[in-house]
């Protein structure tokens, strides 16, 4: 292995003190959000991704902007799991947890291991810092922590000595407290120091002060961890046997981003994106407004409504049309959406799922809109749905909804989610030049005074895109129902029933052009797991540590949810028990039970947050007993 | 006057399509149609160049009938609709077509940032006061006190003035016109075809099913020289059967004059559309029947910078700083590691 | 029986042509829009209930204001089907057509029964009129029509010359044919004409030449059928057994605007409609907002998001809130409806349903929003569901709805279609005295200091609803997440579970508090024929009519589709195959698939029309066979 | 001055609930509650007759530190929200708190609407030019050119001046005031409070954590006087940390003139914010910074019918005229029949 950027070698080559070898670690960072945990996560995701670890993460805002400091409400948190073999959760229980003050504390010790490492930041164990977590004693000094092995470091103090001849405020001085927590823990992983001083030169290298202040901190926090006799050893997580190629960290939402940008230069179609902010959704929005070289043009538009019909213009006059957003905002482009069923427009509609009903958990992560975007439109009214199953598979769903999408000329559903649009993990960098084309065609002129059909189908029931500009292939589209062939307006009975059935078929028929189906474990038996999106890594390891454990369970999981691949039925009854994972109430649930008459059992979690992955194998054992 | 020997000379006729026109009887939408199918072949666009962007309503038929490419969307989201077909396409000649429900109470927010954004789009709003497909109930332009279907004692919101609000969100062409008033509204549609930036045409339209008659004051050959007045740039604001009348600005307040009798004309308000701040537009977009003659024209045609132009700008600035787009430089634009 | 309304006997006392009873009989009129077809549907209606036939009609407007007189787009029908027994729809075919022109003949003659009667007005068979409908012959003088017993009339002539003294303007005769047609078809059935003549002069009394000339049209039409030779015979159909008491006519959107004024007393609860104007649910605001004396404020919104926000604002001030609309209108109701079930308010969300998807069929009626109304919000955002059968039922229902919003503190959808919002039935006039309150209990002020507790519950799992002006009740609420009890806002994993899990809870809950599913016919056997909504009729009529030919055919009609009545698992268990026909593509079915994993067959028909009782008669055949 | 001694005397206290405030340290909004709790006691209306109603946004969570009634409903519907509950509770006192996003960007249309109905509601219009509580994209009334996390390159549409769109549909009391003008934006708070009819004023808040500093210009105390002129009925426009200059009309267009030098004060425009015409109002709100110092103060306070009162007075009309409604006659309105 080789890095291509160049890292060093270890900042400090002869450690003095026992370095143990682990599998894999967890280690979160968590302070009140103005104390740059999600910095310090980022920087350790990025440091131990070049170590070549397999990584994943799961970082956790605050819903405020900024909630006042030291408050519950404003400990932002950020989890890494990295390893030596393939992983894909960011781990249940943390080994090491850095906690920059009482109410980070509090709210996060639960998930630290018993026996875990936990650093704290003593300085921030003040009275009032104690009170606002609701602490009524300080928990270093009573028995609250015996179970964990617990460093209280002076955290404050050290880094603002650790900067002190740079004449700094105190204030500025304290902002590069994280650098120091970021030192200590690199020291405790056996990390280099040297993506983050590189990070530092390019962020920082402007204000040179600031700059230098950081990495004295950052050096300041590794030496503490080598030179102090707190800690006794360090951990080393070696590198994890990936497919060769070259890698980057990719964030879910970044993914999502890339694959559209990607999709249009595969498909040479401009790309146009309709959007209107919303948590967790806004960053591809942001992120593919920084690509206007690559002719993707962002609108930001005073609604979804106006977002998903501009989408729905940009498709009329050719463009690849994309509107993004979360639920509450999907809600509103529902009619819209009809809207490209009718026109037969193609259209992605990417939706970031969040905490709902209504407003709900802006920042917070579940499952519960597939049904919404199944059956949540007035009339008969079929969509495709497909849904992304890691932050990198963003990159893939993306690119085959577009295929879908123009292949069959319908709007197509992308179903992500808050935890793997901000989680990240590696992401191998595709070979661009193998990528195929994404084959579209638009009608010809007609000259000849030939008349233009645009309800005419091809063999996949696709009518035409014909665009604008094109001589003689003038015609009108809109809401009210078409007549078969010519798309003029028409009420009649039986077109109207030919019309519902053929567009329902429409879509059917996708099923047999995207691929069965796979099941990872027994091919038959008493259990089979079957879920879909981000809950993919929790049930793919669980299911693979029961199947260690000798359990007969396999492990299915559903890229596409409308229609389902043409072999689902028959997997599913190869199966004595199926168990449906979900965070929500049992939406695919319902589904699969109405579709193939299945008794699916489920196992449902609505809290904001991902599966575990013992709750899964939990629920499979008990299944399987 | 010759014409470009490679565009076809095209006759309103062209620009029918071969769906029959479904309004009632009498509708002055006809009118409008018609006034559009003469106008455009002097635009000099081929028809496959232009769409015709609409809602829901009666008036929102209106692209079924052009024969050029067309969206008969869904109510109230024609300006978004032509938002994104304009930003995407700028090479196309976009309309929207829109009726006073359509355009002021469902989809009043989207025509607002259209005309903000200035895209170079041109919105016909069809005004007859009353919600026509759906059978007669009151619209944001009824006035108070009409009795409709939904309002059988009377409406009790005080109506929106189309052109006030264009004007306050920016517009940078705002005209008025009349159906019947052939002429003009040809006139005026053409003007606002060659100009740059949204145009926003409010058209009182005579329903005549479920509000016959409520223009009649402007369109009774009797009494319209008295109840509207025609804008003209650089003109004075004069009406009247004989021209006898003038509008003289009395501090902020327009008030009407009698010519002769020590008043000029060049004491009278001259019209400039051109003004760069809108408040004399505003001004007039206030005059209304029956204190004062309505006024009819272009109230303001200033030149903006557009949406479209200036997205397309940055698109070609950022091609131009960073190089066309390329996958490969995009995927390790960060930290990357190689494993073999 | 006796007419409250002092019916004189029939106008032509000495009929000179035999008379045949029938049990019932079902007319058409249909011509072009202009031509009045609805007065002469709806006099034919009113005259036909006053004679105590048990009536159900079908009104079918053309989807343009006016289309161009004469053509295909323009014809409008209006279908009365008129009985001396209970009946439940307008009837599969017409016995007697009235035609106005050649393309309402063209477009209708398919219901015609063979040897059905048909009248046509000649005079609108010229050259033109026949080229409109696409006739390229006249269909009067080849053989299109030897089925049937053909009766072309003058009409267009005999009425100028009928009304020709009182010196009016041709147009303004001409539009008197259709009381001309109506005195024709009176005279067929044996009806009175009083009413009508009683019409006539509430409606033209202002205009007595008016008057004057509809009146003599009818008579000279009525005049027609007893002394030209054409007609051999007079029908009859008597008076139905009825339940006694008083009756009138009424249509759907009428009773539903009844009724939410009856709920609005009954709860003393002041109604708050916001709604915005579309097809068919407009006439519920039209209604609504002639009856200012009862307390009742519409507000036509300025849109259906505003028209259901404000709908909540009123809510919260504890007003009985409504909102009104149609297919693509509650597609953008849905967010807010997410936040009336965050907030848990009562709320009324009345979908008339049309056809679609996107704007669809807008005239035609259709059954497929209902997993809209079940599953189209973002979250897990349950929301109890409820459909009226018939044009009656929809007063019935909507107090149901009213009752269960307000016991449950929940927003609740009603279902009903065009079919039925615009068809008309006899309905026994409840007795006011009779019905019992609708109790509300707002929480009483606090005036000691004690904390009140917006999200506390009752036995029913409901939280107080407490009003603005109440001293010491002051409280926030709004979409994000509450804390249970508290109501504040709220991001904790396990709170969120429960308060998702409490809402489900809560509509599911209702199931205890509705009347068990009723089954008429066998209790258990070959077949259980399962509907909902506007087929009511028809498939009660095909059930009913099976069951009298020996077919082993039950028949269930589910009132509540969310939750389910208790029984309902139970009973489609005793049966050995479950029929569910709909007018969509299977939604009900989908849910009772999945949720009572049985294997329902569909009848599905998405034409914009409602059932045909041959059409589920033949279903059901087919299944028993 | 004595108060009825039936209601209890209240403090700004008494307006606080339970709930931590959790804006950013430094926001503007925290100015903005404290001068809205400080005015409310004055009033005279007592807590449980109040209701603050809001969207989505961080100005929009202000309902939660309110100690009254109050709805954080659903982005942009806040005035919908207010509407329903004003016209069926009209004893209450309602307030709308919205933001630049929420009320100009996603609930345009609600707040036109809303003002033109002049329903007796008090909307405050937080604009701080920015979306906070979605981090950082520019809003509708960002500046052309703003580089925001959506528009890296500058952002490219015209941006609404809220009180032109306020005036545009027809706004019977449209005022302005900045977070940090503590006693002139209670005095506002409480003139709109007063105001019977729809209130609608912009509030120019400081968001320090995303768009810092963007009215600077008129916070700053060394250029204050200068860059912004205080609005007040029957006074000339007069400015200037000495007071010495003052605002003309040149027909229909604002100038900036130095008093002395021969222009004495009735030289210049004098504020009229009982205009019934919104003209005057309309050109006082086009005037920006910075060619203009920017008026603060109330624009314009004019009467006009309300439709809450409108549509009760309906109520009670008909119930005068057709009696108190009674179920057996409507149910018996048309013809019925008797079976036995
Ligand atoms: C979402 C939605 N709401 C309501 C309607 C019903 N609708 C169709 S057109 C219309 C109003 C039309 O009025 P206007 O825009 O003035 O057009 P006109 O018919 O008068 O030309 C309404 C309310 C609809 N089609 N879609
Ligand atoms: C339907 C919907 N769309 C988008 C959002 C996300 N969102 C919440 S607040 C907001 C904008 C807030 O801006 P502004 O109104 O200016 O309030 P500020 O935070 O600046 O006070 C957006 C886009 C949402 N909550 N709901
Ligand atoms: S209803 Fe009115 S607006 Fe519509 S087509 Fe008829 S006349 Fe024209
Ligand atoms: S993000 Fe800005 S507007 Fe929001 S609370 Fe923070 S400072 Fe205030
Ligand atoms: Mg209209
Ligand atoms: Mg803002």
């Amino acid at each position: 292995m080789a890095t291509s950027t160049g890292v060093s070698a270890r900042e400090s080559k002869h450690a003095s003190k026992p370095v143990v070898d682990l599998v894999a670690a967890t280690v979160r960072f968590c302070g009140d959000s103005g104390d740059g945990m999600q910095l310090a996560g980022n920087q350790f995701t990025n440091t131990s991704a070049l170590a070549g670890n397999d990584i994943a993460t799961f970082p956790d805002f605050p819903a405020e902007i900024r909630a006042p400091r030291g408050t519950k409400a404003g400990v932002s948190g950020f989890q890494i799991h990295f390893a030596a073999k393939e992983i894909f959760t960011p781990g249940d229980q943390v080994d090491a947890l850095v906690a920059m003050n009482p109410a980070a504390l509090v709210t996060n010790l639960g998930d630290l291991v018993r026996g875990g490492i936990l650093v704290v930041n003593k300085d921030a164990f003040d009275d009032k810092g104690l009170k606002q977590a609701g602490y009524e004693e300080s928990p270093l000094e009573d028995r609250t922590l015996s179970a964990y092995q617990v460093f209280p470091v002076e955290i404050t103090r050290l880094t603002r000595l650790a900067v002190e001849e740079l004449g700094l405020g105190v204030k500025e001085a304290d902002r590069c407290r994280n650098f120091y927590a970021m030192g200590l823990v690199f020291w405790l992983y056996d990390r280099s120091l040297e993506p983050t001083l590189r990070y530092i030169e390019a962020k920082f290298g402007k204000r040179p002060e600031v700059a230098e202040a950081n990495r004295r901190a950052l050096r300041a926090g590794y030496n503490y961890g080598e030179t102090t006799e707190a800690f006794a050893s360090q951990f080393r997580v070696h590198k994890a046997e990936l497919a060769p190629g070259t890698y980057r960290n990719i964030m879910g939402n970044e993914a999502t981003a890339y694959g559209l940008i990607t999709a249009s230069i595969r498909s040479k179609c401009e790309l146009f994106l309709g959007s209107y902010p919303i948590t967790p959704a806004s960053d591809i929005l942001h992120e593919l407004s920084r690509h206007k070289n690559f002719n993707v043009r962002t609108f930001q538009a005073e609604d979804e409504i106006a977002a998903v019909t501009a989408a729905i213009g940009a498709s009329f006059g050719g463009a690849m049309a994309v509107t993004t957003s979360s639920g509450p905002g999907i809600a509103l482009k529902q009619e819209g959406i009809g809207l490209a069923v009718m026109t037969e427009l193609p259209l992605l509609i990417i939706n970031v799922q969040r905490g709902g009903p209504s407003t709900g958990l802006p920042t917070k992560t579940e499952q519960a809109d597939l049904l919404q975007a199944v059956c949540g439109r007035n009339g008969e009214c079929p969509v495709p749905v497909i849904a992304a199953r890691s932050p990198a598979d963003c990159f893939d769903v993306v690119q085959e909804a577009w295929r879908i999408a123009t292949r069959y000329m319908t709007p197509v559903f992308v179903l992500s989610d808050g935890y793997i649009a901000n989680g990240s993990e590696p992401w191998k960098i595709p070979d661009v030049k193998a990528m195929p084309p994404l084959e579209i065609k638009h009608p010809s002129p007609l000259t000849n005074g030939e008349e233009f059909h645009p309800y005419q189908r091809d063999e996949r029931l696709a009518r035409p895109w014909a665009l604008p500009g094109t001589p003689g292939l003038m015609h009108r589209i809109g809401g009210l129902e078409k007549q078969d062939i010519t798309g003029n307006v028409n009420y009649e009975p039986a077109n109207h029933q030919h019309m519902v059935d053929l567009r329902a078929r429409k879509v059917a028929n996708i099923a047999q052009d995207i691929p069965p189906q796979v099941v990872s474990g027994p091919p038959r038996g008493k259990l089979l797991v079957l879920s879909w999106g981000g809950t993919y890594g929790a049930c793919a390891t669980a299911a693979s540590e029961v199947q260690a454990q000798g359990g007969s369970v396999a492990h299915a999981h559903l890229r596409y949810l409308n229609p389902f691949p043409a072999n689902l039925g028959e997997i599913l009854h190869r199966y004595e028990k199926v168990l449906i994972p979900e965070l929500n109430r049992g939406q695919l649930r319902l589904l699969v039970r109405g579709e193939f008459l299945v008794d699916a059992a489920g196992l449902n979690k609505v809290q904001g947050k991902p599966f575990s992955v013992f709750e899964v194998v939990d629920k499979i054992n008990e299944l399987l007993r | 006057m010759s014409t470009d020997t490679s565009l076809p000379v095209l006759t309103p006729n062209d620009f029918a399509s071969d769906q029959d026109v479904r309004w009632c009887p009498g509708c002055g939408d006809y009118s409008i149609l018609a006034q559009m199918k003469k106008i455009l072949p002097s635009l000099g666009v081929p028809r496959e160049k232009m769409v015709f962007v609409s809602g829901i309503g009666c008036s929102s038929r209106f692209p079924y009938y052009m024969n050029t490419y067309g969206i008969h969307s869904i109510h109230g989201r024609a300006p978004a609709v032509a938002t994104g077909l304009k930003a995407s396409r700028p090479d196309l000649t976009v309309w929207v077509i829109t009726g006073d429900g359509d355009g002021l109470s469902i989809g009043g927010n989207h025509l607002m940032h259209a005309i903000r954004r200035n895209l170079d789009v041109n919105v016909v709003l069809f005004n007859n006061r009353i919600y026509g497909l759906t059978k007669g109930q009151y619209s944001p332009t009824s006035p108070l006190g009409k009795v409709t279907k939904s309002t059988p004692m009377g409406a009790i919101d005080n109506p929106l003035h189309p052109l006030s609000i264009a004007i306050g969100c920016e517009g940078t062409f705002v005209a008025r016109s009349i159906d019947t008033n052939i002429k003009h509204l040809g006139m005026v549609l053409k003007r606002a075809a060659e100009h740059r930036g949204t145009s926003f045409i409010e058209v009182y339209q005579n329903c005549n099913v479920f509000n016959d008659g409520a223009f009649e004051y402007a369109t009774d050959r009797e009494t319209k020289a008295d109840t509207t007045i025609e804008l003209e740039h650089g003109k004075p604001l004069i009406f009247g059967k004989n021209r006898d009348k003038g509008i003289r600005l009395n501090g902020m307040n327009p008030e009407i004059v009698e010519l002769g009798k020590g008043i000029s004309e060049d004491d009278l308000l001259f019209h400039d559309e051109q003004a760069p701040e809108p408040s004399l537009a505003y001004l007039l977009s206030r005059m209304t029947y029956p204190e004062f003659p309505e006024p009819i024209g272009v109230f303001r045609a200033v030149d903006r910078p557009m949406y479209d132009e200036l997205l397309n700008a940055q698109i070609a600035e950022a091609k131009k700083t960073r190089g066309e787009g390329d996958l490969n430089k995009l995927f390790r634009a960060g930290d990357t590691w190689v494993v073999e």
